[in-house]
């Protein structure tokens, strides 16, 4: 199923640290087209520095990131949203002064081709482009449950809603790949559901590959065609969900190492 | 090569009693990551207390007697408790409600109590709209000469006096209870809490702090220039508190190190170019170099970058 | 995709036209109003006012466009206005004694001296603009109260360097032989730069206002605006969402500084003010700072409800001199004690009824 | 000072343009307007307002039995010493002339405003005076910059000014309504320049001057010019900026050329903690300065650092002259202090302008103006005064020295 050559997005070998600290070590992934894949490992194993370095928060040291061929190591993070890459956020990052329509008419904004004059002026082309902004972020308020929500200030939204809002704002961007971060995290079960039954309509609705990271191993188990573990910034394994389930390693990193035999078991 | 000694010892002396003011900017940012934009006219107050003091006390008597020894020390002191209250107070009726409004808001809340101590010092009832003339409460002979180079008590006690409170405040900060619990607030006042620290406490004592160094330098600078103590609403003073935030930034705002280290850099800059380039263009070197630091290393010269966690 | 069908959408001309030039004839009927109509029953004290008012309006609004918009926090915004006062006075006084021989107010209105004047302006405007992106370009890097203390001190450099310009040449015959930078440099330094014609009428300062507000609404009302205002709301999320922070607050900055350059230079050419530098420095700048503060970071209607509040509230307390700066700091630091969002927060006026639903879901 | 109705006058008044300058209200807002400004009730003494707005305001003989005048200054702010101490002369000369029966039988009110210092409020406050207060003449500024600020709108509508104490030359090439009591700079420096070449037989003077005020630049200019005309050197000029608290630099710079006297241009704030910081540095020349010298508070601050040093100014408290004598008496029994030669300026800027009132055929702004400029001889505290064609005052200016803490009397040098 895998072909490396056709990835829409391929990383290999990426790396940084901080100061001392190897945050993220030769981090490789390699994303087909159209594919749904998880990245899981415990609580500060570089996750969402993985996330950072794809978006151009952080650039790698070394190693490339290829996205349909383009390279996107030491771009802004801005021109990588427009190259097609497009995340949430693990702690939420919502303008909350703006409302849940403007949210996400804001991430319409990379794909407008109007500029500074036409809004002043107010040209043809804008209003047209405006009406185009709105219609299109409608519908993803509408499919994302959030219409009735559309005049409210996003910092006033419920929890959950302020999740789906994320996912809708980055959809909004018209990504090729979306990275979700912990897109269930702080849901109930049932939204949890509803959440995996969205998340796999919209990768069908829109063509989308998608990178998750979740710490809900049942959602990822149940909608991840294949999942990368790291841990301290290392790849421990790498493949489908039963597959990670039987590792020894994955195991031992979520568990923690199993305890040294003692010094009586250690016999000649 | 005198007047370059000499203007090396003058740049830091006054770079010294920059630094002293440009400690209690630096303090209350590090804590709370506001510019206190009012800390120049706990200064000015802080000056003017310290001569209404030595009025009252008779010291300021034109062709008086030369005032007792201990004068000082009372003037000093006198200053250190009132800004010290006044310290209090002000954070504690102004500051205080704003701990969680945006930054702006508080930082106008400070101009606001700028704007009032100006004025309110200005009134007849208060410090009145004249310039005086500050007593000698503190020797002001030439200790000693080397080189030809003057070493004068008032500098040298400018020197010592801001040292001591540096290294004082060193050790507060880094090796006692309370400065662990001031760490504590100025990395995160919630979780500072939740650890059984009192913030608010911890807050006025950082304000009280700040007032009192801003009363020390005030006294000690009318006592380096008695002819300057001018009229409360004078632009000198704000001025000069200007100077020493700018002080406080370019050593790294929130650093004590780095306030001693922009004071100094400041007050040898001022002394080289009056003496070398223009004398009339301080400003202009000030900010400057203000602007190019920020450029090059946008925390500071000791400050830390820090990045948002994303 | 959203290309095609914007260009579906896109309306007719008969619709869009009277939208896009109405307000702006509207703005130009209104300042004409007001002028032939307002001003005569008022007489020339709040003719005065009103152009005060006017000008402090076009300071606070487009300070907002910076501040309240994308949320820097600039405090030299008096700076860009003394580049606009100064270049606009240079260019009508040596202007008309080029021209006419004299700085005499010249010819009616829309005359000869009208034009000029606005021709002073919009060079003014230019100029500071130009010193917006100077200064917004390199330091706009830097965040929160380092922006701030940089714009602080662009306005104190600029001030020192107006204060050593050469005194105003008022002798024609020496204008005439005077080189371009002699007349450039002649600037009145710390005496102020005086004898600059009164061009300034209640109807330009409105017109220019009408235009700025046009302006900063149609902004905000747009995609290029809600791309300013996600960088205040969120800097990271913004960019992550393909907003290219930096253009936008420079261009914000530089747009700021242009309206600031056009209200110095309508300040310049009011009654009765001579252009100062040291009146044109940092506290200059906190008054604006405070006048948008006020009336709400973001709301356009705010900063003009404040900016004329601050304008008249000192002239109320005229009378009681005495008091006048002691209350009017007292007001400052109770108001951001009482309503610390400002008058209107982040809202416009006619958006202050409108229920904010799920604020009471405040709580998870 | 009238207490009516008018504080809420006003507010309808902005509200409502606070209304228009937001637009949409606009038709809703014009008949409010109607009612504040111009209804209300109509002010006692006021003449109706014709409608065409410049040089029109220029009210015939007031109706009422007093005549209102305009003053305005700098009461709060940093310059708020100077205005005050003028503020006193000229409520004294109001108090002595209304005593003595008042101008063309009718009494003399002053409406004082504050400019704080600033040029801007300068303007806004003479605007307020002339057309609001109808006033009949303005009185003011110290500062020269704020003289020019609120002397151009005074021009503009055609209301004598004069300044007490601006000195200048621009002040009065403004226009044919302002006018001014004291010397100029030019002058000043001349008499400086002359008392330190002939007087006192220097050779060599150095200058540290305020570059950020423009009474300091300009009359070091003029010190300078008519110095070197006399044959003397200026081997040093050094400049500060008001707000600067060290001037080693500065003065270790002017010893090194070991001048014979250093002249010192600013004003009496600076001045002593420039004497003081020089004596430290063993500078022993002597110190010359001008009118910014003129306080009190110069001999308090500079102490014995300033003893012994020359400047010229207005008029010396211990004149023998009649003027003088009484004058000081009175102040010293109203205000318990010695007055400066600001206090002086002011006292002799309203008596001058109450007897071109007595003159004037009528109030009117050019009658008014033409009875100032026709003043001969007046025999004011500050000298006798003659308004020349340039509308300045000619008259001799003393030379005073520090001598026991006290200004003393040294020299008159008049005019050529």
């Amino acid at each position: 199923m895998t072909q490396p050559n056709a990835a829409i997005l391929d990383v290999q070998a990426i790396s940084i640290s901080f100061g001392g600290l190897k945050a993220v070590t030769d981090f490789s992934l390699s994303l087909p087209p159209g594919a749904l894949q998880g990245l899981i490992g415990p609580n500060g194993a570089g996750k969402t520095t993985v996330f950072n370095l794809l978006t151009g928060v952080y650039t790698p040291q070394t190693g490339e990131i290829l996205l349909a061929g383009e390279r996107l190591n030491g771009q802004k993070p801005n021109r990588i949203a427009a190259s097609g890459l497009a995340r949430t956020f693990q702690n939420i990052r919502l303008f909350g002064d703006l409302t849940v329509l403007d949210n996400v008419r804001v991430a319409c904004h990379v794909r407008a081709e109007t500029g500074f004059a036409a809004a002043i002026l107010r040209t043809r082309a804008h209003y047209g482009e405006e009406a185009a902004i709105r219609e299109r972020a409608h519908r993803l308020l509408e499919i994302f449950g959030l219409s009735h929500r559309a005049t409210d200030l996003a910092r006033n939204l419920p929890y959950g809603d302020q999740r789906r809002l994320e996912i809708a704002r980055a959809l909004a961007t018209g990504p090729k790949v979306l990275l979700l971060d912990e897109p269930a995290a702080g849901m109930n079960p049932q939204e949890k559901m509803a959440l995996a039954d969205l998340i796999a309509f919209v990768r069908r609705e829109f063509g989308l590959t998608i990178l998750l990271i979740e710490h809900d191993m049942g959602l990822v188990m149940r909608i991840c065609e294949r999942i990368t573990v790291i841990d301290h910034g290392v790849t421990i394994a790498r493949g489908t969900p039963a597959e990670i389930q039987a590792d020894p390693a994955v195991i031992e990193a979520y568990l923690g190492a199993p305890d040294p035999p003692d010094a009586s078991a250690e016999g000649p | 090569m005198t007047k370059l000694l000499q203007t090396l010892f003058d740049g830091v002396a006054v770079g010294s009693l920059y630094a002293l003011i440009a400690l209690g900017y630096t303090m209350v940012y590090g804590i709370l990551q506001f510019s206190n934009f009012a800390h120049s006219d706990i200064f000015m107050t802080g000056a003017w207390i310290a001569y209404v003091v030595s009025a009252a006390a008779g010291w300021a008597v034109i062709g008086g007697d030369t005032p007792p020894l201990y004068s000082g020390l009372v003037a000093l002191l006198a200053s250190m408790a009132f800004c010290g209250l006044l310290g209090f107070g002000i954070e504690r009726l102004a500051y205080r409600p704003l701990r969680k409004a945006p930054r702006l808001n508080v930082l106008i809340t400070a101009i606001g109590i700028s704007l009032f101590l100006e004025n309110i010092g200005q009134r007849k009832e208060l410090f009145g709209t004249q310039p005086q003339k500050m007593p000698q409460l503190l020797p002001d002979t030439t200790l000693f000469t080397v080189a030809d180079v003057n070493f004068r008590i008032v500098d040298l006690t400018v020197i010592a006096v801001a040292l001591v409170l540096m290294g004082v405040l060193q050790w507060l900060v880094f090796r006692t209870r309370l400065g662990r619990a001031m760490r504590a607030v100025s990395y995160n006042i919630p979780v500072a809490s939740l650890m059984g620290i009192n913030v608010d406490r911890v807050i006025s004592i950082t304000f009280v702090i700040g007032s009192t160094l801003a009363a020390a330098a005030g006294f000690l600078y009318v006592m380096k220039y008695p002819g300057a103590l001018k009229q409360p609403a004078d632009s000198t003073w704000i001025l000069l508190g200007l100077k020493c935030f700018v002080a406080a930034v370019i050593g790294g705002i929130g650093n004590v190190r780095g306030a001693m280290l922009g004071g100094v850099l400041i007050g040898l800059m001022e002394m080289f170019g009056a003496a070398y380039l223009s004398p009339h263009m301080r400003d202009i070197y000030v900010f400057s170099l203000l602007i190019i630091v920020l450029l090059v290393r946008p925390a500071g010269l000791l400050g830390k970058a820090t990045v948002e966690k994303v | 995709m959203l290309s095609a069908r914007a260009s579906a959408l896109r309306p007719g001309l008969a619709w869009v036209l009277p939208r896009a030039v109405g307000p702006l004839v509207a703005g130009v009927v209104v300042a004409f109003l007001l002028q032939l109509v307002v001003v005569p029953i008022l007489g020339p004290f709040y003719e005065k006012l009103m152009m005060d008012i006017g000008i402090n309006c076009l300071l606070a609004v487009s300070l907002n466009l910076v501040n309240g918009f994308t949320g820097q926090f600039s405090i030299g915004h008096a700076g860009f206005m003394a580049v606009g006062g100064y270049v606009a006075g240079a260019v009508t006084y040596y202007g008309s004694f080029v021209l006419w021989g004299s700085a005499a107010v010249h010819g009616g209105f829309l005359g000869g001296g009208d034009l000029l004047f606005l021709l002073g302006c919009v060079v003014g405007g230019l100029f500071a603009a130009g010193a917006g992106y100077l200064v917004g370009l390199p330091s706009l890097r830097l965040r929160g109260d380092y922006l701030a203390i940089v714009t602080l001190g662009f306005g104190e450099i600029l001030r020192v360097l107006l204060q050593q310009t050469g005194d105003v040449i008022f002798v024609p015959a020496q204008i005439e032989q005077a080189s371009a930078f002699t007349l450039a440099t002649s600037l009145g330094g710390a005496l102020g730069f005086s004898g600059i014609p009164f061009y300034t009428t209640v109807f330009w300062v409105y017109v220019m206002l009408g235009l700025l507000l046009v302006v900063a609404y149609r902004l905000k009302e747009s995609s290029e605006g809600r791309a300013f205002l996600s960088i205040r709301e969120n800097e990271i999320a913004a960019e992550a969402m393909g907003i290219d922070t930096t253009k936008y607050k420079v261009r914000a900055f530089v747009l700021a500084a242009f309206f600031a350059g056009i209200a110095g230079a309508l300040f310049a050419h009011e009654t009765g003010t001579t252009l100062n530098p040291r009146e044109l420095g940092f506290q200059k700048s906190f008054d604006i700072v405070i006048m948008v503060v006020l009336g709400g970071m973001g709301s356009i209607s705010g900063a003009l409800l404040a900016a004329g509040l601050l304008t008249i509230l000192p002239e109320l307390l005229r009378e009681f001199s005495d008091w006048r700066l002691v209350v009017y700091a007292v007001t400052l630091i109770v108001m951001m004690r009482v309503r610390p969002q400002g008058l209107f927060g982040i809202r416009e006026i006619w958006e202050l009824g409108r229920p904010r639903r799920g604020a009471q879901e405040k709580r998870p | 000072m009238r207490s009516d109705a008018r504080p809420l006058g006003y507010f309808t008044a902005l509200l409502s343009t606070l209304t228009l300058a937001l637009g949409p209200t606009l038709l809703g807002g014009c008949d409010k307007m109607r009612g504040g400004g111009g209804g209300g009730e109509p002010e006692k003494g006021k003449a109706p307002e014709s409608a065409s707005g410049a040089s029109s305001a220029k009210p015939a003989d007031p109706a009422g039995d007093t005549i209102l005048i305009g003053e305005f200054g700098s009461l709060t702010g940093s310059e708020a010493t100077f205005g005050q101490s003028t503020h006193n002369g000229i409520m004294l000369a109001i108090e002595e002339v209304n005593a003595a029966g008042g101008v063309r039988n009718k009494k003399i009110a002053v409406k004082t405003y504050d400019d704080q210092g600033k040029s801007q409020e300068a303007g806004t406050v003479v605007t307020r005076l002339i057309t609001e207060d109808k006033v009949v003449a303005i009185l003011g500024e110290v500062a020269s910059s704020l003289s020019i600020a609120g002397g151009r709108v005074a021009q503009q509508y055609g209301v004598p000014m004069i300044s007490p104490s601006s000195t200048n030359p621009q002040v009065t090439q403004i226009g044919d309504m302002i006018f001014r009591v004291c010397f100029i700079d030019p002058y000043q420096g001349f008499v400086v320049a002359k008392f330190a070449r002939e007087n006192l037989k220097l050779g060599n003077v150095a200058v540290l001057y305020d570059q950020a005020q423009a009474y300091s630049k300009g009359l070091k200019d003029d010190f300078i010019k008519s110095f070197k005309e006399m044959g003397g050197a200026v081997p040093s000029e050094q400049a500060y900026t008001g707000g600067d608290q060290d001037f080693s630099a500065q003065l270790t710079t002017i010893k090194g050329t070991n001048p014979d006297a250093i002249f010192l241009p600013g004003y009496y704030t600076d001045v002593g903690n420039v004497a003081l910081q020089a004596r430290k540095l063993g500078l022993t020349a002597t110190l010359l300065g001008g009118d910014g010298w003129d306080s009190s508070k110069l001999t308090e601050i500079g102490g014995p650092a300033i003893e012994g040093a020359y400047y010229s100014n207005h008029y010396s408290h211990e004149e023998q002259r009649p003027e003088v004598q009484t004058f000081v008496k009175k102040y010293q029994a109203k205000y318990n202090q010695v007055p400066d030669g600001l206090a002086a300026l002011g006292y002799d800027s309203a008596r001058l302008l109450f007897e071109a009132m007595g003159k004037a055929p009528s109030l009117g702004g050019k009658e008014l103006a033409a009875a100032l400029a026709a003043t001969k001889d007046f025999k004011g505290v500050t000298g006798v005064i003659s308004i020349d064609a340039d509308r300045n005052a000619k008259k001799p200016a003393v030379v005073l020295q520090i001598k026991g803490g006290k200004p003393a009397y040294a020299a008159t040098i008049a005019p050529n």
